[in-house]
């Protein structure tokens, strides 16, 4: 058999490796996973010649939970944890995004506390998640420790999140108009002790991970994406930055109060396994910059609800008596079945892996006419095809963990 | 950059080839000829639109087609990163087929094989065209067509709680 | 606009010397951590976490303030809270009437507080505990009389100790005993 | 050189087995012990069936450490004693569970975790999910959208319990099928769509 | 008393102490010892507890009798496609294999208790030690299974790359002496280690070692992420708890040549007269040495992840093998002006 050349016709895209060898007539088919320890959910069927691999097939939908179709028969809301089941460890990330489109629709704008509240809950997810993305890496490339320290100290940041909103990880935080709690009284100082913990922490990340000679020469040089090829390829979030993109959704249209905070976007110009971890590790110390601007904000303003007036103003008495008590933010019974406009919105955020994009059809009903999601995971999945082709069989995982690939994600 | 100057642009670099610029909120929508949509995409391509953000795909069977769109924009310029611009057109629901774009825009390879086994619509000169997410069986019932209905159950619970 | 993107460089590291520093750094640590390793376990069924009464476990029903509005059924994302007819005697006037309560499924309930946030009467709470296994399914449907009583916390009626997590500067989580909090 | 039991080279393997079995089962008394052994060694094989690996993981992380239990998430289906099923099965991977589980040498336990794998959870109407105790037995539900970590390392130690006082392995080797819990056969073959 | 001393004699005739009483039952201790010793360690640098609740007194300790004891009575499933016969002989033979080093080495230099004659013990106690790889390559060959024979392959890489390196280093030690046997190796040490005098020699056979019994970072053979288990992905129950002994028995007897070689053997020690002075304690030290070597090859598994193939290979011939040449160089040095 020969492997089909792609991308000859009209594209200069050329991938070094998939093309310059002549492959032999018997390859060694190995199917990995979906019960294997280097996929997660999902099979990866390589070709390998010796040890080089010269075709790699991405067989996804082993999480297909049909979220898509599922959306257009539930109201609005209740969408909002269907959508979250796709990354439940950055939960708020991949929501926030579907409740702007909502609030776009609506034509309301959320308070700014609301917006500040998401803030801070979305950068604590960033940073859990990241650590949850450096863990898997590690143990993909065998190193144990990282992924138990990772696991450990994401624990910190999901205690807050905990405390904030009442649950690990599945927060269901962000709802069209608002938030659902408000920061809970010793809230401010345990964020700041936590992060002035990562700040000291990070550096012992740096010693045992990033700048270990073992896996420093796992990681440089694998899978190097070039610039033009993850732009050719539509790759997203660290695996782009990592390749010089200088793109973020917080950037590019800010959403909540991404426009109000000082923070960098890292981009490295490598390209490589390497130059991803890199990113992750610099982005984990801008999340925790935007942290303690989104905590002071949040202490120095006055405690009130995180709820647009159209949806507060007229609310019972015991909605504030509740919410002066508990700091919990009571929804009015028409939010099972809110109507929403007909009309139809585009939103886009910045999750831990990259953008999500929601585009959301509403045709004046309670349930959506159409809502598709396109996750990162979802765009990064091309990778496995173009990008793994001529490395070892050891580089898989590699890969696979520095692209932070998240099988519920991309299947939706 | 305002999105009228973006529109203008637009249709300066599309020429004839628009048939309608239609507004979301967030996004453009440039709706052209099914068989126009090669060129067009290849034209915004030129413009700098690098990227697919989302091949969306709606389905109105009311009026007998999928409205399909690609959803692009840039990731080397930063001033049209900032758009989403769509280019799309109106498939036929009866004989679903339209011209990959996958040569134009390499990163929608995995999104065309979804929408293939999502509404059936076969993209011609696709290089791998398989189902990608749904086991075969399934994706002969293109579960995203509106003729596919999962039911919600009623509020009100007929069969008694066992605990 | 405040945020901009910063190209920045891998540092590279070569040569015998970098590699040989990087060794000791890593085996320096690793050391480190073995002679004091900054441990927060919990060992479970010795401990459990008191959480924070803001938790969202295990939800119950205060049957007495339930005013029948099925605004719970209506909002629940994943159809786990449901109404059930029954046929109940109304005390004041002694008339025989069809009145819905809300029973819940545990064999889907996704634990998302909506149903709590919704109730306009606050007739619906959360137990701050979460751990509860059952053997069979059945259990698992709650039926009225069920849901109107906190379900049992196992650890806690095994002895365990309660402690809580605080967030530390040096090392990360810490784990204390929680004292003096008993009950709600 | 016959397939089957390796006959040719060391004598009839089963029959030996049987008589090994007799002994250390019947006149040594191994029972209790072999109850205690596994009950101390539930590993679990790593399968992740959906987005509950996210407190799989945790649970196993330096905070909640299931290792304590003795439970170690091992590779190769095998070498383990014990699934755990974390979340929504999909069709696809209905097929991956029920291979692994047959892979796994007996005495072996399932957990469910998760309400996706009890009855679908939030996905409880959605046309691409199978309930797994419809393709394997399962010993202990855990309720939950993600359960805690806690959750987990209750349902191992309800195991646990539950092996020590039934006496279930022991039982399991001397009958040669597990006496308390019936049979799980699939009504359809959860990997028709990859045998066509 | 007559009886005692007969049966004190059977049990400390050497072959029977050294292949039974150490070989099997010793490095078993001593196996379940560093298993639960990598599993806690690695547990204290991951901040958290390792196996504790099956005996929480003893920190755990009996976690590894209750794995093993669990492994015994599992279903041994041996699939249709597996070639039966060597299937299950391999990893028996391994473990024999493995341990069969342990019996042709001095543990004494009392030469009562010699197993065998000493005079080429080295030579004979590495090429003893480089059998077994061959059985796991066979018993990954014979699993027929796509990640076994990678495994199995892989194996068959890292051979080439460890072998010489060990041999080459241990045989410095003797070159230092200019003796096979390892009795001088071990007097030659009384007044200073030659983990001092060479410490290159020392550093490229612990490296070689590491590789020899895939331990971190050269853990590549079973490296779980790609091929599952490796050569042992079919193997369950019993057969699969002798595999995994064996790696670990493995590990045990090569720590101990190069406890003799390097370590000084018994050295503070001088054996005397008797079972007791002349047999037994010097055999304990040596064992002690040995077992510390091994805590050490353990807590690689908590600092390092593992090396690419390539890299491991490369590695092996550009920086240890080098390493093991300067060593044994050095070695010929320090012979040539008598520093022993």
């Amino acid at each position: 058999m020969s492997v089909w050349v792609y991308g000859e016709q009209k594209s200069d895209l050329k991938i070094e490796g998939a093309i310059a060898r002549r492959i032999a007539e018997d390859l060694y088919e190995v199917f990995i996973g979906p019960q294997h320890p280097g996929s997660g959910h999902m099979r990866i069927i390589i070709r390998v010649d010796g040890d080089i691999i010269v075709d790699a097939d991405p067989d996804m939908g082993y999480v297909h939970r049909t979220m898509e179709k599922l959306s257009e028969g539930r109201e609005w809301i209740k969408n909002i944890p269907l959508f979250e089941r796709m990354a439940i460890h950055d939960a708020c990330n991949v929501t926030v995004s579907y409740v702007i489109a909502l609030e776009r629709i609506l034509g309301i704008e959320p308070p700014p506390r609301a917006r500040y509240l998401r803030t801070l809950l979305c950068e604590i997810n960033r940073i859990a998640a990241h650590l949850y993305g450096f863990g898997i890496f590690g143990v993909f490339m065998g190193h144990s420790t990282m992924y138990m320290w990772s696991f450990a100290d994401r624990e910190v940041m999901v205690e807050l999140a905990e405390k904030l909103t009442g649950a690990r990880l599945t927060h269901s935080y962000p709802i069209p108009g608002g938030a659902r709690r408000d920061l809970p009284q010793d809230f401010p100082d345990q964020a700041r002790k936590a992060v002035r913990y990562f700040r000291r922490r990070l550096e012992e990340y740096r010693k045992i991970f990033l700048d270990n000679p073992v896996m420093r020469s796992r990681m440089e040089g694998v899978g190097v994406i070039p610039k033009k090829v993850a732009a050719e390829l539509g790759v997203v979030g660290p695996v782009a930055r990592a390749s010089g993109i200088k793109y973020d959704a917080r950037l590019a249209e800010p959403y909540d109060a991404y426009d109000e905070v000082e923070f960098e976007v890292p981009v490295f110009e490598e390209g490589d396994a390497l130059a991803r971890a890199w990113v992750k590790f610099e982005e984990i110390k801008q999340s925790l910059r935007i942290i303690e601007q989104a905590v002071d904000w949040l202490e120095k303003h006055q405690r009130e609800a995180p709820m647009h007036p159209k949806f507060w103003e007229r609310s019972p008495p015991l909605w504030k008596k509740v919410f002066e008590a508990e700091g919990r933010v009571k929804l009015l019974p028409l939010m099972a079945n809110l109507k929403l406009p007909p009309g139809k919105a585009m939103a886009r955020s910045e999750t831990a892996r990259g953008e999500i994009v929601y585009y959301v059809e509403s045709d004046g009903k309670t349930t959506p006419y159409r809502v598709r999601i396109v996750s990162p995971s979802a765009r990064n999945a091309i990778v496995f095809k173009y990008i793994v082709p001529g490395y070892r069989v050891m580089d898989l995982p590699t890969i696979y963990g520095s692209i932070d690939y998240f099988p519920p994600e991309a299947d939706r | 950059m305002d999105v009228e100057e973006l529109k203008k642009r637009i249709e300066e670099a599309l020429g004839g080839l628009v048939k309608g610029i239609e507004e979301g909120k967030g996004f453009i929508d440039v709706i052209v000829d099914l068989d126009n949509i090669v060129e067009a995409a290849s034209r915004l391509k030129e413009l700098g639109f690098d990227h697919v953000k989302s091949l969306t795909v709606i389905d109105y069977p009311k009026e007998n087609r999928f409205r399909v769109i690609y959803h692009a924009s840039s990731y080397l310029d930063e001033e049209l990163a900032k758009y989403i611009v769509g280019i799309g057109a109106d498939v036929p629901r009866d004989n679903p087929r339209m011209p990959t774009l996958v040569y134009v825009w390499r990163g929608v390879e995995f999104q065309e094989r979804e929408v293939y086994e999502f509404f059936g619509i076969e993209f011609t000169g696709h290089p791998d065209m398989r189902p990608l997410l749904l086991v075969p069986q399934l994706a002969e019932a293109k579960p995203l067509r509106k003729e596919f209905i999962v039911k919600e159950e009623p509020i009100i619970r007929v069969k008694p709680p066992t605990g | 606009m405040t945020a901009r993107p910063v190209v920045k460089r891998l540092v590279k590291r070569k040569g015998l010397f970098a590699g040989f520093k990087g060794n000791v750094d890593a085996i320096t640590l690793g050391l480190k951590y073995l002679v004091d390793p900054k441990r927060f376990t919990l060992i479970y069924p010795n401990e459990y976490i008191k959480l924070d009464p803001g938790y969202r476990g295990f939800i119950v029903l205060h049957k007495e303030k339930c005013i029948n509005c099925s605004s719970c059924a209506r909002i629940c994302p994943a159809a786990a809270m449901r109404m059930i007819k029954r046929q109940e005697q109304d005390p004041k006037t002694g008339k025989v009437k069809m009145k819905l309560w809300p029973v819940i499924n545990y064999q889907r309930c996704i634990f998302c507080g909506y149903c709590v946030d919704v109730c306009p009467t606050e007739a619906l709470y959360t137990v701050p505990y979460h751990d509860i296994v059952y053997e069979n399914m059945a259990e698992m449907d709650w039926g009225l009389e069920t849901f109107t009583r906190p379900p049992e916390h196992p650890v806690e009626k095994e002895g365990g100790i309660p402690v809580k997590y605080i967030v530390d500067e040096e090392r990360g989580l810490v784990k204390v005993k929680a004292e003096g909090e008993e009950g709600d | 050189m016959s397939g089957d039991g390796g006959r040719v080279y060391v004598g009839n393997l089963d029959r030996s087995a049987k008589r090994a079995k007799d002994l250390v089962m019947g006149k040594l008394r191994m029972g209790r012990a072999v109850d205690w052994a596994t009950a101390f060694s539930l590993w679990p094989v790593h399968l992740t069936t959906s987005c509950c690996g996210c407190e799989f993981a945790a649970t196993w992380s330096p905070r909640f450490d299931a290792e304590q239990h003795g439970a170690l998430p091992w590779v190769g289906a095998r070498q383990t004693n014990m699934i755990l099923i974390e979340g929504t099965v999909s069709k696809k991977m209905a097929c991956a569970v029920r291979v692994t589980w047959e892979q796994m040498p007996s005495p072996k336990f399932a957990i469910a975790m998760g309400a996706c794998a009890i009855d679908g959870g939030i996905f409880y109407n959605s046309y691409n999910i199978v309930r797994p105790w419809e393709i394997i037995p399962v010993d202990v539900y855990i309720p939950g959208c993600p359960p805690r970590p806690e959750a987990v390392a209750r349902a191992i130690i309800e195991l646990q319990r539950k092996i020590r006082q039934k006496r279930v392995v022991s039982k399991w080797i001397e009958e040669g099928w597990r006496p308390d819990k019936e049979y799980v056969a699939p009504k359809e073959d959860p990997c028709s769509w990859w045998r066509g | 008393m007559d009886v005692v001393k007969l049966i004190l004699d059977i049990i400390f005739y050497p072959p029977i102490y050294q292949l039974l009483l150490i070989g099997l039952v010793g490095s078993l201790v001593v196996v379940i010892f560093i298993l639960w010793f990598e599993r806690k360690a690695t547990a204290r640098v991951q901040r958290r507890l390792g196996p504790y609740h099956v005996a929480p007194r003893v920190a755990g300790f009996p976690q590894l009798v209750a794995d093993l004891v669990r492994y015994a009575f599992q279903e041994v499933i041996i699939p249709r496609t597996v070639d039966a016969g060597i299937f299950i002989l391999a990893p028996i033979v391994a473990t024999i294999l493995s341990i069969l080093p342990i019996a042709v080495v001095p543990l004494t230099s009392n030469p009562g208790y010699w197993p065998v004659p000493m005079d080429y013990s080295v030579l004979v106690a590495l090429a003893i030690s480089t059998v077994s790889p061959i059985f796991l390559i066979l018993a990954g060959w014979a699993s027929n299974n796509k990640f076994s024979i990678i495994g199995g392959v892989r194996e068959a890489f890292v051979i080439t790359a460890y072998e010489l390196i060990a041999i080459l280093s241990i045989l410095a030690a003797s070159a230092t002496v200019l003796s096979f046997n390892f009795v001088d190796v071990v007097e030659a040490q009384s007044r200073i280690w030659f983990i001092i005098l060479n410490p290159l020699a020392f550093l490229a056979a612990f490296l070689a070692v590491l590789m020899a019994t895939s331990g971190f970072p050269f853990e590549i053979p079973e490296s779980e992420n790609e091929v599952v288990a490796g050569p042992f992905t079919e193997y369950s129950g019993l057969l699969y708890g002798l595999n995994m002994g064996a790696a670990y028995m493995k590990r045990f007897a090569l720590s101990i040549l190069m406890a003799l070689a390097f370590l000084g053997g018994w050295a503070p020690y001088t054996p005397g007269e008797g079972i007791l002075s002349g047999y037994l304690i010097p055999s304990i030290i040596v064992i002690a040495k040995a077992t510390v070597l091994m805590m050490a090859f353990s807590f690689t598994r908590s600092v390092y992840g593992r090396f690419r193939l390539d890299q491991a290979l490369d590695g092996a011939w550009r920086l240890v093998f080098p390493m093991a040449i300067l060593g044994f160089g050095l070695a010929l040095l320090e012979a040539y002006l008598g520093v022993v």
